[in-house]
């Protein structure tokens, strides 16, 4: 579904992701992990669209989309959450989520003016995906919290919601799980289940091992913005170069 | 209390508002009133359009004044150097105002917050020179002289001020009928997603190039349009209407009436407009009062009147509804649904 | 009875100073005429109240107090001392009927043929002539132009040109400048000198003008100025360096210098109450306001704008000279007032008045 | 030739006084994050406070400008802590309609107490020098020989001294600022009291070659806008070579290209520039 | 050494910290463990004076020092953290961090030696040193934000969820360099999700719920603690 080839972005002198080819299947639950700094997130970005790859290819659905914007990609079925949540604060949470579903409508200010029969439709089918979503992450009695109101897990959740409201066919997760306690860890590790019980391809990155171990179908260990590992959990865990360089070899540490 | 509150944002208040307007021809003191009262209405209107690309889409546009004078000079100038009637040339105030609003947009919407905002400031001030220096298009300093009225159609007759005025409250409704619309839709959604957050709204599929320079586009087809309808009832215009000083005026107006309300712009210009009028026995003590009265005002009510309104309302509505702070807790259990899910 | 005259001009930003003066020739003639016990018209006796409104030099601001002085306070009669403002009253002033009197030296004005409207000064074309022969016998024929660059100004420049080509002159350089808000004259006036003219056609507000003669002796001009007469040439002098600097200028008669028996009182009138020198403008405003009273009293009507407006050429011949500094005596259809006006000239660093009269071709 | 170095000598008049104003433009911008409108005003209110110590008091022109500089610092504190200080959370347009409203009352403030009309202030050094051909009267010199030592001193200090740092570190971050132990309050007031001094300084310089009136400020802030912009917002070597560029082309555009659209030029490079780079000439790419 | 008698604060009318009363000894290391939005940042903001309590009284080796200016308390050695890491972005890493010893500033061997010690723990620094804060990964970033408060020579280091965002790795190492500091003779209170790693280094422990504090006890206390466990440790 998502084809990586020789990914490069570079700062300066820097190469954040440096050659990374991968490929990522269809409804499964995939995770990206690695040190600080290994250039996760920029891959993320580079994805998405929000900044241009300095070399190589991305490939969705055997399409290239190398260096589209991020609005284009996202109509392709891309979605994404940021490291550090991003929603739109100074409105309700349903507002939020009818906004998300923006971009599978057509409808101008042509249709505004005349106010169409399109438009009123649309209005009516953004604000049922919108329901709809909410109700998938369990949040349906806050449709109209502000968000500034809503604890950091909802936040989180609204944020999962507000992915889906896009209709996509894949969703990167920035760290879902940073910040917030072991249960509440728990209630989201299943929600991501749920998103792919219901056909969804995920992608994560996450620090939090026992979630990533438990989670994902394929781990890729980005480090020095250089691929150093892919594989299952069980064969992470015990890949002596992701040891070394990631997750450490006393386990004490871990909670 | 809450009634009277409620009465206030609700439609039936749109209704009483429109009347009041209707009528205030028939119980103003005289013409002179009703004067002031249609140019604060055309004031509105470029004020609205302000509103669109800055309280609504979050970029603040400091060429504002221009685009006005840009309206006004296309009527000048076609009805006195080309023949043209009023009317075409109201609606080529219009088309000009967008199609000017569309270059300057594409190029400057690409900017950031400031860099926005100081690119508009210098378009705005290129406009007034261009206006100043260009004299063989603009008459310069000279100004444009008897400029075509609005033709009238049977027994009404647009110079006259009564028939101006409703002609005015026309324009003015409908402006804001087609705000208030946009504002609810998913178009106007649209536009404040990107006033939140530019970068979440991209990444939710939002071209924000396109919906940018829509908005700007509106915008400044709407203070086209007004700069055009100013043309047509002061029938003079030099160059001094694309002074950054009516930027400034116009920003205040909405700033006072409550900065992305719709309300707002039109409260605003009434207030500050009548205010004016009532201290100008101070002359030039006015800006002492005035300065001093709009660093107050952004202190101490930042969301202006209709702004603050809504949200004192909306406190007291909140307060009404049980108090339920959300939240985990230690003890709180977590909700079927997740269980369900995992 | 009392008879509203209406005002509407600059009372603050840039140009306050200007409407203050204007207004204040108005508000002094008006207060000798009540301290007189008022005037008479048709038996009744009136005195008069100035109603003034500040309209920031803005036309629609202008066209807003125009409605409120007619509608709320029945002026019969606007001032207003800026031709924006005045073009937006001709927008209404025939139909809503009252008199603009319109202190502006812009000739459409009066030309588009608004039949209330009245331009209370002299027309500026009179200087032409004389100012062009007293500088090129002087100093030589080529013109550099460094005038400013408002609508007066230029007015003017396509005015004087002509009349300096058509006497066998020749323009050098032409860079007009914003005198209102350029930082630095150097540019402006190293270029029109790099032509090496005679004459400097200069002249804008008063200040900037001494300035632009400043930097021009600095940077090496010897010839002479001709000075527009928007600039008073004492007030130039204070900032150019001195009558000094000046030598070889043509411009405009300070007003304390004026040879006639009005101007003389009147500068003594106003120094009993102010601080500063007398400006025209005052003294315009002053007579102006006279020749308003006098105008209803041969009209018969202190609210009948067309019937004051008719009388005008009687009332002319009716004001006191002592009450008339520039001795205007006549109107033209259009509505302009017209004098004979002395010209300053500039000789071994004193002011030396000469008639226009004496240079009429 | 001549006419050249002439005119490039112009430029540098003018490129030192913009560079001297939008110095404290972009100072102010580091710590408001608006672009502060009512700074035109305290450049204004600079060249009057000189003015009336110099003209009207009959003192010494230095003194007039460390007076002026004085004044004028205590004046932009003042704006900091009665109108800014309460508005940093705000949006930043609310910070601008303030600056603007701050505008308007300094404007009408002088106008009521000196009126609206132009004044004249002169300078002690009327000496003029001539190098072959060149002329360069001793005040242009003393512009560009005070602007520019009052960069370089202003430069060292935010670069070399901690206390300096502590200025572009409360511009980045405010509770970063408080959280390593700077007085972020005592900071920005500093700020604010240099980026007035700067103003009244720069104006004290200029006044001589110019006139003082209320409107003074306007052209001059615009351009200063530009300086900032082309420099790159807090950035202070941009808007000292921000400064110069405009100085430049002014003076050698209003004499080789047109005389008539001189004061458009900048806007213009600005929109050419902006429109290519929209971040500026000197920014780095940071996220 | 830091010592809260029934501190109060709020945002508006929202109460978020109710009656907090703790004591800190000199050379402890105590955790304050608690769920998102119980109030360990606000407690922690307090502390340091970027809040003002709006009741009660805290004080320092015996000395009062409610509502006095963040800056007094840096001077007098209460150093955070903070959460957000609160960097200056457009700086170089070493401007932030000789920044962080702005109260020793005229002290300049020392400030050398601090940073000495600050790059030996976090060499990556070293690396980065010239690069601009804003361009670090969040990881680094939550480094050169714990070499800046570090800077400040702390005698009370207050941390607020330092392993946020921070790998598996990388936090061990943190939570090393904590309790290396702490047994240089720093007190130091620090705030955690990861609370099993925290406890393992703690002296001590407070437990924050909706603003109050519900419970106090030993490092060996708490772990064994069936609710905290069930909590805090996921297990
Ligand atoms: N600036 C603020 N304005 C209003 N309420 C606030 C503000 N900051 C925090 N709160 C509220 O105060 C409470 C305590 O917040 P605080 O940030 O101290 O929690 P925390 O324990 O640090 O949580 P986290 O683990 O998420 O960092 C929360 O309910 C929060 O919503
Ligand atoms: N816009 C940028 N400009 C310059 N350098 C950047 C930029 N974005 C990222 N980097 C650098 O690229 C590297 C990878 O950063 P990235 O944010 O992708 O790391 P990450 O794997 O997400 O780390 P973390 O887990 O800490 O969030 C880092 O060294 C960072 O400093
Ligand atoms: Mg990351
Ligand atoms: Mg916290």
């Amino acid at each position: 579904m998502l084809s990586i080839k020789n990914l490069t972005k570079r700062f300066g002198g820097l190469a954040a992701v440096n050659d990374v080819s991968v490929d990522f299947q269809a409804g499964q639950i995939n995770a990206i992990i690695g040190p600080n700094g290994a250039g996760k997130t920029t891959f993320f970005n580079l994805v998405a669209g929000a900044m241009p790859p300095s070399e190589g290819r991305i490939e969705f659905q055997g399409m290239d989309v190398t260096g589209m914007s991020p609005d284009r990609i996202a109509r392709l079925g891309i979605a994404r959450t940021f490291q550090t949540t991003m929603l739109f604060d100074q409105s309700t949470v349903l507002d939020n989520l009818i906004v998300g579903h923006r971009l599978r409508t057509q409808s101008r200010l042509w249709d505004v003016i005349i106010n169409s029969k399109r438009l009123r439709d649309e209005e009516k089918k953004c604000r049922a995906r919108a329901e709809e979503v909410l109700d998938f992450v369990g949040l349906s009695h806050l449709g109209h919290r502000y968000i500034v109101d809503i604890s950091q897990e909802e936040r989180k959740r609204v944020a999962f919601a507000l992915a889906m409201a896009t209709d996509p066919e894949l969703v990167l997760l920035d760290e879902p799980a940073g910040g917030i306690n072991p249960e509440e860890t728990e209630n989201l590790a299943g929600l991501i289940r749920k998103m792919v019980d219901h056909g969804i391809t995920v992608c994560l990155i996450e620090h939090k091992m026992d979630m990533i171990m438990s989670l994902a179908d394929k781990i890729m260990v980005l480090d020095h913005g250089e691929k150093i590992a892919e594989g299952t959990p069980e064969q992470i865990k015990n890949d002596p170069v992701v040891i070394e360089a990631y997750l450490g070899s006393d386990e004490d540490v871990e909670a | 209390m809450d009634r009277v509150m409620n009465f206030f944002a609700s439609p039936a208040m749109k209704v009483v508002l429109l009347a009041a307007a209707i009528l205030f021809p028939w119980v103003a003191g005289s013409e002179y009133q009703i004067y002031v009262m249609a140019l604060a209405f055309v004031w509105a209107i470029a004020v609205y359009g302000l509103n669109i690309i800055t309280g609504y889409c979050g970029q603040l546009n400091l060429a504002h004044g221009g685009f006005f004078a840009i309206g006004a000079y296309t009527v000048g100038l076609l009805t006195v150097d080309y023949g043209w009637a009023f009317w075409p040339a109201f609606i080529a105030a219009g088309v000009l105002g967008a199609f000017f609003g569309f270059l300057v947009g594409v190029v400057s919407l690409r900017l950031k917050e400031h860099y926005f905002a100081i690119f508009t400031l210098c378009v705005g001030f290129i406009i007034y020179l261009l206006i100043e220096k260009w004299e063989e298009l603009t008459h310069g300093t000279l100004g444009v002289i008897s400029i075509a009225p609005p033709e009238g159609f049977g027994l009404v007759d647009f110079t006259e001020t009564i028939p101006f005025y409703y002609l005015v409250l026309f324009f003015l409704v409908l402006a804001i009928g087609l705000i208030s619309r946009i504002s609810r839709s998913l178009v106007g959604r649209t536009f404040l997603a990107i006033r939140i957050s530019d970068d979440l709204a991209q990444s939710l599929g939002i071209n924000l190039m396109r919906n940018k320079v829509l908005a700007f586009v509106l915008s400044t087809t709407y203070a086209g349009l007004a700069g055009a309808l100013l043309a047509g009832v002061v029938r003079f215009i030099g160059p001094d209407l694309a002074e950054i000083t009516h930027t400034f005026d116009v920003i205040t107006y909405l700033l006072v009436g409550g900065i992305g309300t719709l309300m707002g712009p039109l409260v605003g210009t009434l207030l500050i407009t009548w205010i004016t009028q009532a201290v100008q026995s101070f002359e030039e003590y006015r800006m002492i009062v005035f300065g001093p009265l709009l660093v107050v005002l952004v202190i101490f009510m930042p969301k202006g009147i209709v702004g603050t309104f809504l949200t004192w309302r909306g406190r007291r509505l909140a307060s009404k509804a049980p108090a339920k702070r959300a939240g985990s807790r230690v003890g709180d259990t977590a909700d079927g649904d997740q269980r369900e899910a995992g | 009875e009392e008879v509203t005259i209406g005002f509407t001009g600059p009372l603050s930003g840039g140009a306050a100073l200007y409407g203050e003066n204007t207004l204040e020739g108005l508000r002094m003639a008006a207060e000798e005429i009540n301290d007189a016990g008022g005037f008479d018209v048709d038996g009744e006796n009136y005195t008069i109240d100035i109603e003034s409104l500040d309209d920031k030099y803005s036309p629609s601001q202008a066209a807003v107090n125009g409605k409120r002085l007619v509608q709320q306070y029945d002026a019969p009669i606007i001032f207003t001392p800026h031709s924006g403002g005045t073009f937006a009253l001709q927008a209404f002033n025939e139909r809503d009927g009252f008199l603009i009197m319109s202190y502006t030296s812009v000739p459409a004005v009066t030309a588009k043929g608004n039949e209330l409207t009245v331009k209370i000064p002299p027309n500026f074309t009179d200087y032409l002539t004389p100012f062009t022969k007293i500088t090129m016998d002087r100093f030589g024929k080529k013109l550099g132009v460094a005038n400013a660059t408002h609508d007066y100004a230029k007015y003017w420049t396509k005015e004087f040109v002509p009349v300096w080509r058509k006497a066998g002159g020749d323009v050098v350089s032409m860079n007009p400048m914003d005198y209102n808000k350029s930082a630095d004259f150097y540019t402006g006036v190293s270029k029109v000198l790099s032509e090496d003219p005679d004459v400097l056609f200069v002249g804008g507000a008063s200040e900037p003008t001494g300035l632009v003669v400043r930097q021009a002796r600095e940077l090496g001009f010897k010839g002479g100025f001709v000075i527009m007469d928007q600039a008073k040439m004492d007030e130039v002098a204070k900032v150019s360096g001195g009558l000094e600097s000046l030598e070889g200028s043509v411009g405009v008669v300070p007003l304390a210098e004026y040879n006639t028996p009005g101007a003389e009182r009147f500068v003594k009138l106003w120094q009993e109450k102010h601080d500063g020198v007398a400006t025209s403008e005052t003294a315009y405003h002053y007579f102006a306001m006279y020749l308003i009273m006098h105008a209803m009293q041969e009209a018969g009507s202190v609210d009948d704008p067309r019937a004051i407006r008719a009388a005008i050429p009687q009332a002319l011949a009716k004001v006191d000279p002592k009450h008339n500094p520039y001795d205007v005596t006549d109107v033209t259809e259009d509505g302009n007032l017209g004098a004979d006006p002395q010209i300053a000239e500039v000789v071994d660093g004193k002011v030396v008045i000469r008639e226009t009269a004496d240079y009429k071709d | 030739m001549d006419a050249f170095l002439q005119q490039a000598l112009n430029g540098l008049t003018l490129g030192s006084i913009y560079g001297l104003v939008a110095l404290g433009l972009t100072l102010v911008y580091g710590i408001l994050h608006v672009p502060n409108f009512a700074h035109g005003a305290l450049y204004m209110v600079g060249a009057y406070v000189s003015y009336f110590i110099m003209v009207e008091h009959g003192l010494n022109y230095w003194v007039a400008m460390l007076g002026a500089g004085l004044v004028v610092a205590l004046l932009s504190v003042l704006c900091e802590r009665l109108v800014f200080h309460p508005l940093r959370h705000a949006p930043p347009i609310h910070d601008k309609i303030a600056a603007i409203g701050i505008l308007l009352f300094l404007e009408a403030l002088v106008q009521m107490h000196w009126g609206a009309d132009f004044r004249r202030m002169p300078t002690p050094y009327t000496e003029i020098f001539n190098f072959g051909g060149l002329t360069l009267p001793a005040q242009r010199l003393l512009i560009i020989v005070g602007a520019f030592s009052l960069m370089g001193a202003l430069h060292l200090y935010l670069k070399k001294t901690m206390t300096g740092s502590t200025i572009i570190a409360m511009a980045q971050n405010r509770e970063g600022a408080f959280l390593v132990g700077i007085d972020a309050n005592r900071v920005a007031m500093m700020t604010f009291a240099i980026a007035g001094f700067l103003a009244a300084v720069g104006a004290t310089l200029f006044a001589p070659i110019n006139l003082v009136y209320p409107a003074m400020g306007h052209l001059v802030i615009m351009k200063a806008f530009v300086i900032i912009i082309l420099g790159g917002m807090g950035s202070i070597p941009g808007a000292i070579v921000g400064g110069l560029i405009i100085g430049f082309a002014e003076a050698l555009g209003g004499y080789y290209l047109s005389g008539t659209y001189k004061d458009l030029i900048a806007f213009v490079l600005l929109v050419a520039i902006l429109s290519i780079k929209p971040t500026g000439l000197f920014t780095k790419g940071v996220r | 050494m830091l010592k809260l008698e029934n501190v109060d604060a709020k945002y508006d009318s929202f109460k978020a910290l109710d009656g907090v009363s703790m004591n800190v000894e000199q050379g402890e290391l105590v955790v304050l463990l608690g769920a998102n939005g119980a109030g360990k940042t606000t407690l922690f903001n307090t502390i340091s004076g970027l809040l003002k309590p709006s009741a009660g009284r805290i004080s320092l080796n015996g000395q009062d020092v409610t509502g006095k200016k963040p800056s007094a308390l840096v001077q007098s050695g209460v150093v955070q953290c903070p959460e957000g890491r609160k960097l200056f972005p457009e700086m170089s890493v070493m401007k932030n961090l000789m920044l962080g010893a702005y109260v020793h500033r005229r002290d300049r061997a020392g400030m050398k030696k601090t940073l000495d010690h600050v790059l030996e723990m976090f060499p990556i620094l070293n690396d980065k040193k010239d690069d601009a804060a804003g361009s670090l990964s969040g990881g680094q970033q939550q480094m050169v934000a714990i070499g800046r408060a570090l800077m400040g020579r702390p005698k009370l280091l207050m941390l607020d969820e330092p392993s946020l965002g921070l790998a598996p790795l990388v936090v061990k190492q943190v939570f090393g360099a904590v309790q290396a500091i702490n047994q240089e003779g720093t007190t130091v209170l620090l705030a955690e999700q990861n609370a099993f790693a925290a406890l393992k280094i703690a002296t001590r422990a407070y437990v924050i719920e909706n603003g109050r504090l519900v419970m106090e006890g030993d490092r060996e206390t708490m772990l064994g603690n069936e609710a905290v466990r069930k909590a805090y440790i996921g297990a």
